[in-house]
């Protein structure tokens, strides 16, 4: 091969597969018709020449090397049969792999040799721009509006209301009621039952508190007795003896 | 057809070395780019006369040359968009408070709430076109007042501020009790406790 | 003499807002500033016809439009300007094979090019806005694709992928099938042959 080649640097191509196209480029044929033996022969020689020049080779390359080597003896070699996959198909492969890399090569060059824009055509430097004028659409709902003034002023006014609209049984009530109903409460019977049917809610809790208050005041003036299970187990009263 | 449409290489040239331009440009710099030898103010005048009815104009500012959109059609060049967004609490407030009480200056407001209102907030209130300036008191320092508009009004589906529901109405509702409502909310999860 | 010449409004109207916006648009922005009810393809095909024969041309580059000079005068426009970011030969190797096999993955690319891509080819070329991660394939590793983008095609003044350079030859010759693929298919030939 000739002498020049031998002495570029290794570093000018991009891994051996590069090398090896630029190699079977030389051969000046379609890459269909490539003599891979040629080809072999021509990278060895290569890399031979360019370790003898001293230049530092790379491990890929010599991996590739050695690779080819074996390859170039499998094709040398009379075929045996037992060997797969066969040293024809790894020089089909190689001659397949340069192929395709071959023609992404092209493929590029003339992607790059396109009309481009920078370059041989032009936009507009100094576009006006268009404007999106953003504007907030505000919301509110009625509701909020009036539960915000309800806010308000229940923060900023006297709170004497609060109470007064609460829903309550006081402890009067509580004791006339207990006092009425125990009268006919012979049996073991929930304090439940002592609470108006219709109380519900707060209520209904205001109703139990203070009925439960009522049945100790009466238990303590010895009118009723008391009676539970255990801690929160329902609570059982009866009219005393 | 493309014989009586053909224009001149310089006039082509011209039109678009001012186009790519990153200024506008006097004779004397587009001559740089398209040559000595042609006549660029022919090429200029074939141009905006090219160009007259178009949505493009080519004018002369000065002495320099340059492309622009027709005035005509600035209108195409923006858009707006609505963007949907929830007034904040400090701005609900302060809109209710103007609404039950207008009109009412600031310090009124701010005595009302109970809480500083940020400048913003009434800013907001007359972006949205619910809020106004209605006059200043004739009172030391004559502040402003402000009041609700009649977009105030249709936007919250009001005949008039009359359909705003009272004190009273407010306390009927539960909306002046909140410590009521907490209350009842308690009360609501013990007894599915228990159930 | 106007009346000849005169343009309709809509025709005006898109021709402005392309020239006054600084990326190229869909039809969907453009119809977005000059109003639902015109007919913007209509315009685009008429505005392309009109620049045709002018120094200035209106092209289609993926779904987008914009306004370019006509490549025919770059020897006008290049003085002065500096050339645009100069790709390896390993960025332009790797760009291709991207533009060409898309969605492609790193180790795919790697086998095409016989050797590693150091890291900074990919992102040349993202930075650049020419490719872009494109998902993951669905296989062991789940290895990220990369692709190319809107501004890859109007860079290189392609109206899609179909327009690249050979696309069609290169695929029926089956040189942008794996190596794997194609062997096979060569299997089978000789297979045909030698029966």
């Amino acid at each position: 091969m000739t002498t020049e080649t031998l002495t570029i640097d290794i570093d000018g191509w991009d891994g051996p597969l590069d090398l090896l196209l630029a190699l079977a480029r030389t051969q000046k044929v379609d890459l269909r018709q490539l003599s891979i033996l040629e080809l072999v022969e021509q990278y060895l020689a290569f890399i031979e020449g360019a370790r003898a020049v001293k230049l530092e080779v790379a491990a890929d390359y010599l991996v590739m090397a050695a690779w080819l080597a074996y390859l170039k003896s499998g094709l040398l070699l009379p075929r045996d049969p037992t060997v797969e996959p066969s040293p024809e198909e790894l020089a089909l492969r190689l001659q397949l792999r340069l192929e395709r890399l071959n023609a992404m090569r092209e493929a590029g060059a003339r992607l790059i040799a396109r009309d481009r824009i920078g370059r041989d055509v032009f936009r507009r430097a100094l576009p006006e721009g268009l404007r999106v004028v953003r504007r907030s659409l505000w919301q509110a709902e009625i509701f909020d509006l009036i539960a915000a003034y309800g806010r308000i002023s229940a923060r900023t006014r006297p709170v004497l209301h609060v109470v007064a609209n609460r829903p309550v049984m006081t402890l009067e009530t509580a004791l006339e009621r207990v006092s009425a109903m125990l009268g006919s409460a012979i049996e073991w019977t929930a304090i439940e039952r002592f609470l108006p049917g219709e109380a519900a809610g707060a209520y209904r809790k205001s109703a139990l508190a203070s009925s439960f208050v009522a049945a100790l005041e009466l238990a303590r003036q010895g009118k009723l007795e008391m009676q539970q299970q255990s801690a929160f187990a329902p609570l059982y009263l009866k009219a005393a003896p | 057809m493309t014989d009586e449409r053909m224009i001149d290489e310089t006039r082509r040239a011209v039109e678009a070395v001012l186009f790519a331009a990153d200024a506008p440009m006097t004779v004397a710099e587009i001559r740089a780019y398209v040559g000595d030898a042609v006549d660029v103010r022919a090429a200029l005048d074939a141009l905006v006369e090219d160009y007259a009815v178009r949505g493009i104009h080519l004018v002369k500012r000065g002495d320099r040359w340059h492309f622009e959109t027709a005035p005509d059609l600035a209108n195409f060049l923006r858009r707006d968009r609505e963007e949907p967004r929830k007034l904040s609490r400090a701005g609900i407030e302060t809109l209710a408070i103007i609404a039950y009480h207008e009109p009412v200056t600031r310090a009124e407001i701010e005595a009302i709430r109970g809480v500083q209102i940020s400048k913003g907030t009434l800013d907001v209130l007359m972006e949205a076109r619910w809020a106004r300036p209605a006059g200043r008191r004739e009172v030391p320092g004559r502040p402003l007042t402000y009041a609700t508009t009649p977009e105030f009004l249709s936007h919250f589906g009001l005949q008039s501020r009359r359909d705003l529901p009272g004190i009273d109405d407010l306390r009927t509702a539960g909306l002046l009790d909140p410590v009521d409502l907490a209350f009842e909310g308690l009360e609501v999860e013990s007894d599915a406790d228990s159930a």
